[in-house]
């Protein structure tokens, strides 16, 4: 069984530390203009601002004058970065070097298509940024000026602001600690190939950097050749962010704990779980939005599930009534079911959700539990495969009815 | 209500263990609460979230998966994988509270004649006891 | 002109294997089986090991390819009488006794089997539990068809005009008008696949089986232990309690026969499996003189059983007394001293010996039988299956002691001879 | 065209006629649209019923075939043979079971009828979505390769080439004969003589249907089974390579001797006069069974289970070939002493113990010991041991023979990658089923015979060779077709995302990626019909014929009315 740490942790804990005189977006840039330069990669994958408009789309970039325009941190996610990225990589190789440089949810869904075939990782360097989260879309384009403010605060205080987005409230993977490896229990017995693994090549840290400077962290090996090529020393101690980050982490946890055991007893229960989708229309924008919903056509909007009218008719008065459109909570646990297993929570589904159905919480609160029993955290190792790909004999066997055991028990004592 | 009630329940059986362990129950000619309607699979692994899920919310008050115990498989492994299927399912249903007694996992091969009857009748009282499908007469869905 | 059919004897495991795979090469196949159902022994384990898989589960599927394949014709109850001919062409005299009960009509009701008013031991489950005289060895048995017992039936024996199980059948299936039936058959090969018998154990006096206490051979705890048994699974003593204390005994006879039967040591650690999973807290020990658990798989079975807390005790000289309605096992420990284990159920694992008939039967077939009984084969030219004489082979346990796998492979083996001899 | 549904109800005597009210079940269909006729027979598996339904099906002219009667365990092949005689496609018709599973257990009349009503009401919605699925037919390659060149390979080339099958016997190294042709002799009933392993190696060569490739090793394999594509290289030049096509494989790699050295306990290498089996082996062949010093041994000890402890198995010949040393050299040396040190006698063949017997009679002394030390003692070697019950002993000898356990043979790994077949976790390759199908792999057309997938003797090692070719002659005859499973699965091309999942459920690895189209894609010759990948399928798009989700949920929602 490989237990192989990534090259970042076998060193005592060191990296770069950049001051931001011109603000922490500015240095990020900086980085990332020099890196162009030195010819590390052809082009970036990064959100930039539409002209004379507040909204953000992913752009392949090459040439470095638009960087002005690029910000590796917008206040919100458009569209989910590795949604993007699939569609940038999935067809065929490309001899392009590119950086793609995203929030750790992006990044794990990344790694997740990855596993899943739908991103393809060569001559790709990923770089990841301590993510202080994200505006509600919604909120956003009502009122761009006052969220981008109200977002760039963040960075010096990072204390939690009621303006973001819930999930983002409770987001305790908003740093480099999602995205190492560590082999899970479930996943041991798999033969896990390569030696290094972790989910991100490069890591920005900047919590702890109070705004005025920003930790540069080489994750992968390959993340270490970029950095010595541009001749940046990493022998600066990390200290300020290792200590901020774990604190900050702790404190979202126990509000994650909270916040999701509150929600949870609104929605158990088939009552309050069916009045919780009540409001559904059945648009699937939050399968069409999300990362892990790679499938070409979802099953659940196939035509295998359609039946002819005389059925429903039948149906209909088998129950009294019959909802149309037909199987809406079907729709959702199915998915659920699909792609809670690797659901990273980056909160886009919510997002889209024209009804403002809580749904990124609530599938929040099943993939904890689940990606628990499966000792899995999606997005982590390259290398771990997905939960439903292997088995082990001697697993799960609470699951099924116990039925043997009792009878005989019984006659145990029965004698 | 448990007598009135008469639950609608769906058995998915591997063809090569628990349906022979059915009709061994048949031949050997054991009551069975007339409850449980089988749907013949070749194998456990063919079942998954789409067809559990589907026939609990199209109505069924109970879904029962029955395939080879593991290691007997006929198709060597799969049941291991409808295993981890099922684990999954079963999480889900666990954690928002959705009655995930109503989805039952059991191994039964096909000696186990007796041991088919007892499960079902079991699983019929379970049901009858639990009431109708929550999602079944609801307007909503 | 060499005549491609093919006869097989005995339909246990290595005789189905040996004919489904004749028939899927295109061969006709008659297979010969003395007793009323097909499967031989395997069928009367719950599980085999190592791997503890259901053997109903393994089998089942076997036989009813078996009774459904066009190239396969069986004969239930009968025998080979006269053999005649030589490789390539052979003449063979089957009887087949009559089963008074038309495979054909009868569709295994069981409607048959209530009205009768004879009540016998039923020996495939070792006299654990009754039948009518009209019955099929247990449920699930195949072909689910019953055969009434001659000897038995009042009206066939001429005791009375009673014909309780024919008013009985709405199929019109039982004729008591059916007799033995002569059949010859031209085959080009004979594969001889007749298994085992287990050691009579009543020879033995100082292991002190026979009267009704709780000592039971071997087959009789599979039979306690399966689902389809005379107690549906249930491990209980004959007055219906559950045992507390087990002594497991290997090597039952084999002094006296004069070689290891190879097998015990596993299915009698197998047995530990089935009681540590029955019966967690009974305490359960072997006594073994050799462990002969051959193969990569077998020594783990054996780490299990003494994880799950079996005491395996190196012993000799063995003698089972019964002192005031308790049984104790005598045994001399590795430094020969006596010691004392105090059971209320004992289970004896007895020798395997040549299937009762193989001297007759080698006759017939002109082959050699050796100094142990079994069928001798010519493994002085490393080809164990083959005889004396060209065309006639000689299959699993007919030829001594083997588990399941390597009589499987011997059926391969014949079936891989035949096709090459008669190509 | 319309559709001409025929419903048959089995009254099978009174087993479903007195339990179930079969006229309200006729009154009830009649009702639904597409079924042409509904009628009850007495009992439709008699040769009279056969016949009436075949007559139906074309007096009728009917498009689709659904008979309530007993559990398709019964009967299912019985009717579609009906099916086919009477040119209805045997896959347009379903069999509900109307009697095993309701007439049998459900007393309450009623509701036996309710119960059998949803079950046929499920077969006729059913079986209106069945596809009139077609036998197919692969041409096949009767040729076979047989990897290893040793006994068990030997046996396999003479047994299978014909002049309808050529037989391809690659070995890795320049003779034939593998580890047999090492030994001084075999066993007492195995006939001690090894000419014949001369007599065989010559019939091979001079098999003009058997083509020997020695000093080569398998480079690559592509296909299935009837049709594989092998690449041969030669161990002498990289460059020289073979290309072949073959039906079947056969893997008899043979095995390798535990190294003592990793036991340092009994001293091998390190103390002289302690050898192991093979070297004795060649000591007896070549008559010069001496010490170092050139003077034969006095006392002898055989020291058995090497090695057993840290593979975790016993390697089973190990007793006996030990049996075989002291019997040799108590016949050779008039005044030897001879020390047998086993854990457990392991004699599992019927005339084995006589043999024992016969040597314990020639004054051979047998010791059950564990926790063996082999010291150098000044001249001599001293073994100290202990019982079985925990006493300490020793015995100083002049001459020790370790017998080590049978390991898998160098590059097992390498070649399970090559071939695609598992290891078990002795590192032996895994049969598909330890005790039902000891000679084949989950790659149907692979077969794995003798040591390669354990420790065997000579003997079983040929059974299991001749068991291979049993298998290969009875599946793959020149000039026959294969027909493959019609059950299968297909993938669904325009739903399939290539997310490859499917392939890492698939037991029998029948489905591969096709990278252009970048969807997976079934062989159908291969896919046994399980369904695993479809279950594991979350685009739903892959379609297990006959099994598909539409008829599946067909039969769900009668069961929910």
């Amino acid at each position: 069984m490989s237990t192989v740490q990534n090259e970042f942790f076998k060193k005592p804990k060191k990296g770069a530390v950049l001051h931001a005189e011109g603000g922490i977006h500015k240095a990020i840039l900086d980085f990332l203009r020099k890196s162009l330069e030195k010819k590390c990669f052809d082009a970036l994958f990064i959100p930039v601002k539409v002209h004379d408009t507040d909204s953000y789309v992913w752009v392949l970039l090459k040439d470095k004058s638009l960087l002005n325009e690029a910000n590796p941190l917008p206040p919100v996610i458009s569209v989910q970065g590795g949604r993007a990225l699939s569609t940038l990589t999935k067809h065929g190789e490309m001899n392009l070097q590119i950086a793609a440089i995203m929030r750790p949810c992006e990044i794990r869904a990344v790694i997740e298509l990855f596993k899943l075939k739908q991103v393809s990782l060569n001559n790709i360097t990923l770089i990841s940024i301590d993510c202080p989260g994200a505006m509600p879309l919604s909120d956003y384009i009502s009122n761009p000026k006052e969220m981008a403010k109200r977002f760039n605060n963040l960075f010096e205080t990072w204390e939690e602001n009621e303006s973001l987005r819930p999930i983002c409230i409770i987001c305790h993977r908003f740093s480099l600690s999602s995205l190492l490896p560590s082999i899970s229990r479930q996943s041991a017995s798999v033969e896990l190939e390569g030696i290094d693994s972790p989910a991100s090549d490069i890591h920005i840290g900047l919590v702890g950097g109070n705004g005025e400077k920003i930790f540069l962290m080489p994750v992968s090996s390959k993340g270490e050749e970029i950095l010595e090529k541009l001749e940046i020393a990493t022998e600066d101690s990390l200290e300020d962010w290792e200590i901020k980050e774990k604190e900050l982490r702790d404190k979202k946890e126990n509000k994650r704990k909270k916040i999701l055991q509150e929600l949870k007893a609104k929605i158990e229960g088939p009552k309050k779980f069916v009045a919780v989708f009540d409001q559904c229309i059945n648009c699937h924008n939050c399968m069409r939005v999300c990362p892990i919903c790679y499938c070409r056509q979802c099953y659940f909007d196939s035509k295998t599930l359609r039946l002819s009218p005389e059925v429903y008719l039948t149906r209909a008065k088998e129950r009294k009534s019959l909802r149309f459109p037909l199987d809406t909570l079907l729709f959702h646990l199915g998915r659920m079911s699909h792609m809670v297993l690797s659901c990273v929570s980056c909160g886009v589904c919510e997002d889209a959700c024209p009804m403002n159905i809580p749904i990124a919480q609530v599938f929040c609160i099943v993939a904890d539990q689940v990606q628990k029993s499966f000792g899995y955290v999606p997005g982590r190792d390259r290398r771990e495969p997905p939960p439903l790909r292997f088995f082990q004999e001697d697993e799960f066997q609470e699951v099924e009815m116990q039925y043997k055991k009792t009878i005989s028990r019984e006659e145990t004592q029965n004698a | 209500m448990s007598e009135k009630f008469k639950p609608r329940l769906v058995g998915f059986l591997c063809n090569w263990c628990s349906y022979a362990a059915a009709d061994l129950a048949g031949s050997s000619k054991l009551e069975i609460k007339p409850y449980l309607s089988v749907v013949r699979v070749m194998c456990s692994s063919r079942v998954n979230s789409n067809l559990a899920l589907t026939a609990f919310l199209w109505g069924a008050d109970g879904v029962l998966i029955a395939g080879c115990h593991p290691g007997d498989c006929h198709y060597e492994t799969g049941n291991y994988y409808a295993r981890r299927r099922f684990a999954l399912l079963k999480k889900i249903m666990e954690t928002l509270d959705l009655e995930p007694e109503r989805l039952q996992l059991s191994w039964i091969s096909a000696s186990e004649g007796k041991r088919y009857a007892e499960v079902v009748n079991k699983f019929a009282e379970n049901i009858s006891e639990m009431g109708p499908n929550p999602f079944h007469n609801n307007p909503n869905i | 002109m060499k005549n491609p059919n093919v006869l097989i004897i005995g339909a246990g495991i290595a005789g189905m294997e040996a004919s489904l795979l004749l028939a899927e090469a295109g061969r006709k196949v008659y297979l010969v089986e003395k007793e009323s159902l097909i499967g031989g022994q395997v069928i009367k384990y719950e599980e085999v090991f190592p791997n503890m898989e259901c053997s109903t589960c393994m089998v089942a599927p076997k036989q009813q390819e078996v009774l459904q394949n066009e190239n396969i014709e069986l004969f239930l109850l009968s025998e080979v009488e006269k053999i005649a001919g030589s490789a390539g062409q052979f003449s063979v005299r089957i009887r087949k006794r009559a089963r008074y009960v038309s495979l054909t009509n009868c569709i295994g009701c069981g409607a048959c089997y209530d009205p009768c008013p004879v009540s016998l031991y039923n020996e495939f489950e070792q006299c654990l539990s009754k039948k009518k005289a009209i019955s099929i060895p247990c449920p699930g048995a195949l072909p689910n068809v019953p055969a009434i017992d001659p000897e038995n039936c009042l009206y066939l024996s001429g005791k009375q005009e009673c014909q309780a199980c024919k008013e009985a059948c709405m199929f019109d299936a039982i004729d008591f008008s059916d007799k033995d039936e002569i059949l010859e058959l031209e085959v080009g090969a004979i594969i001889v696949a007749t298994g085992f018998d287990l050691l009579d154990v009543k020879i033995l006096p100082q292991y002190g089986y026979g009267d009704s206490s709780n000592i039971y051979t071997a087959m009789e705890f599979e039979r306690l232990n399966a689902a389809n048994g005379p107690t549906e699974g249930k491990i209980i003593l004959r007055e219906g309690s559950i045992p507390k204390s087990i002594a497991i005994i290997h090597c039952v006879g084999r002094a006296e026969k004069g070689y290891c039967s190879g097998v015990c040591c596993m299915y009698s650690a197998k047995f530990s499996h089935y009681l540590r999973h029955k019966l967690p807290d009974a305490k359960i020990c072997e006594f073994y003189s050799d462990l002969c658990i051959p193969g990569k798989s077998y020594q783990k079975f054996y780490k299990e059983i003494q994880n799950k807390g079996v005491e395996l005790i190196y012993s000799d000289d063995i003698r089972v007394e019964k002192k005031d309605g308790k049984i104790q096992v005598v045994y001399k420990n590795g430094d020969g001293e006596r010691s004392v284990f105090n059971a209320d159920m004992v289970i004896l694992s007895p020798a395997m010996i040549a299937k009762n008939g193989t001297k007759e039967l080698a006759k017939i077939l002109g082959i050699s039988v050796d100094e142990k009984g079994f069928f001798s084969t010519q493994n002085q030219s490393l080809s164990p299956i083959t005889t004396s004489v060209q065309g006639i082979f000689v299959i699993g346990c007919a030829e001594g002691p083997k588990d399941i796998s390597e009589s499987i492979a011997q059926a391969e083996a014949a079936v891989g001879k035949v096709l090459s001899l008669l190509s | 065209m319309s559709k001409k549904i025929g419903v048959y109800i089995c009254e099978c005597g009174p087993n479903i006629r007195d339990r179930i009210n079969i006229d309200e079940i006729l009154e009830n269909l009649s009702s639904i649209e597409d079924i042409k006729v509904v009628k009850k027979y007495p009992l439709l598996c008699s040769n009279e019923g056969k016949k009436f339904l075949a007559d139906e099906i074309k007096n009728e002219e009917l498009t689709h075939l659904v008979i309530a009667a007993c559990s398709p365990k019964e009967h299912e092949i019985t009717f579609m043979n009906v099916c086919e005689k009477a040119g209805l496609n045997p896959y347009l018709f379903q069999l509900v079971n109307i009697r095993e599973q309701c007439a049998w257990i459900i007393s309450n009349k009623e509701e036996a009828t309710r119960m059998a009503t949803k079950y046929i009401r499920a077969g006729i919605n059913r079986v209106l979505l069945h596809k009139p699925l077609q036998k197919k037919e692969l041409e096949c390659n009767p040729n076979v390769l047989i990897i290893g060149g040793g006994i068990a390979g030997i046996e396999a080339s003479l047994s299978l080439a014909s002049p309808e099958r050529k037989v391809y016997l690659v070995e890795k190294t320049s003779v034939l004969g593998g580890k047999v042709r090492k030994l001084s002799g075999l066993l007492p009933h195995q006939g001690m003589d090894l000419t014949f392993l001369q007599k065989k190696i010559k019939e091979v060569e001079n098999n003009e249907n058997i083509v020997v490739l020695t000093s080569s090793e398998v480079e690559n394999v592509r296909g299935f089974f009837g049709n594989f594509e092998i690449v041969i290289k030669s161990n002498r030049n990289d460059l020289e390579q073979k290309e072949i096509k073959v039906g079947a494989i056969i893997v008899a790699t043979g095995f390798s001797l535990f190294d003592p050295k990793e036991t340092p306990q009994y001293g091998y290498g390190t103390i002289e006069n302690v050898v192991n089996a093979l070297e004795f082996e060649e000591m007896i062949a070549s008559d010069k069974i001496l010490l170092k010093n050139g003077k034969p041994p006095k006392t002898v000890a055989l020291i058995h289970c090497v090695g057993r402890k840290e593979k975790g198995y016993c390697s089973k010949v190990c007793c006996l070939y030990s049996l075989k040393f002291a019997q040799f050299l108590k016949d050779k040396l008039s005044d030897v002493n001879v020390f047998e040190f086993y854990s457990d006698l392991c004699l599992p063949h019927k005339s084995d113990q006589d043999y024992f017997e016969e040597v314990k009679k020639k004054g051979v002394n047998f010791i059950k010991a564990n926790e063996i030390q082999i010291k150098k003692s000044n001249s001599n070697i001293n073994i100290e041991y202990k019982t079985i019950t925990e006493k300490k002993g020793s015995l100083s000898v002049d001459m020790v023979v370790l017998s080590p356990a049978i390991i898998p043979a160098e590059n097992t790994e390498k070649l399970a990658k090559i071939l695609n077949i598992p290891l078990d976790e002795t590192g032996f390759f895994k049969e598909i089923h330890e005790k039902l199908d000891p000679v084949s792999t989950p790659i149907e057309g692979i077969y794995i015979a003798g040591c390669a997938s354990g420790p065997k003797n000579i003997l079983e090692s040929v059974i299991q060779s001749q068991a291979a070719c049993g298998k290969i002659l009875s599946c793959l005859i020149p000039g026959k077709k294969l027909e493959p499973e019609v059950r299968v699965s297909e993938i669904v091309e325009e739903f399939c995302t290539g997310c490859q999942t499917c392939l890492s459920v698939c037991f029998y690895s029948a489905i591969s990626f096709d990278e252009f189209k970048g969807v997976s894609v079934v062989n159908e010759a291969i896919c046994r019909g399980c369904g695993n990948c479809v279950g594991s399928c979350p685009s739903g798009a892959i379609r297990l014929k006959h099994f598909t989700y539409p008829q599946l949920y067909r039969e769900v929602l009668e069961a929910l009315r």
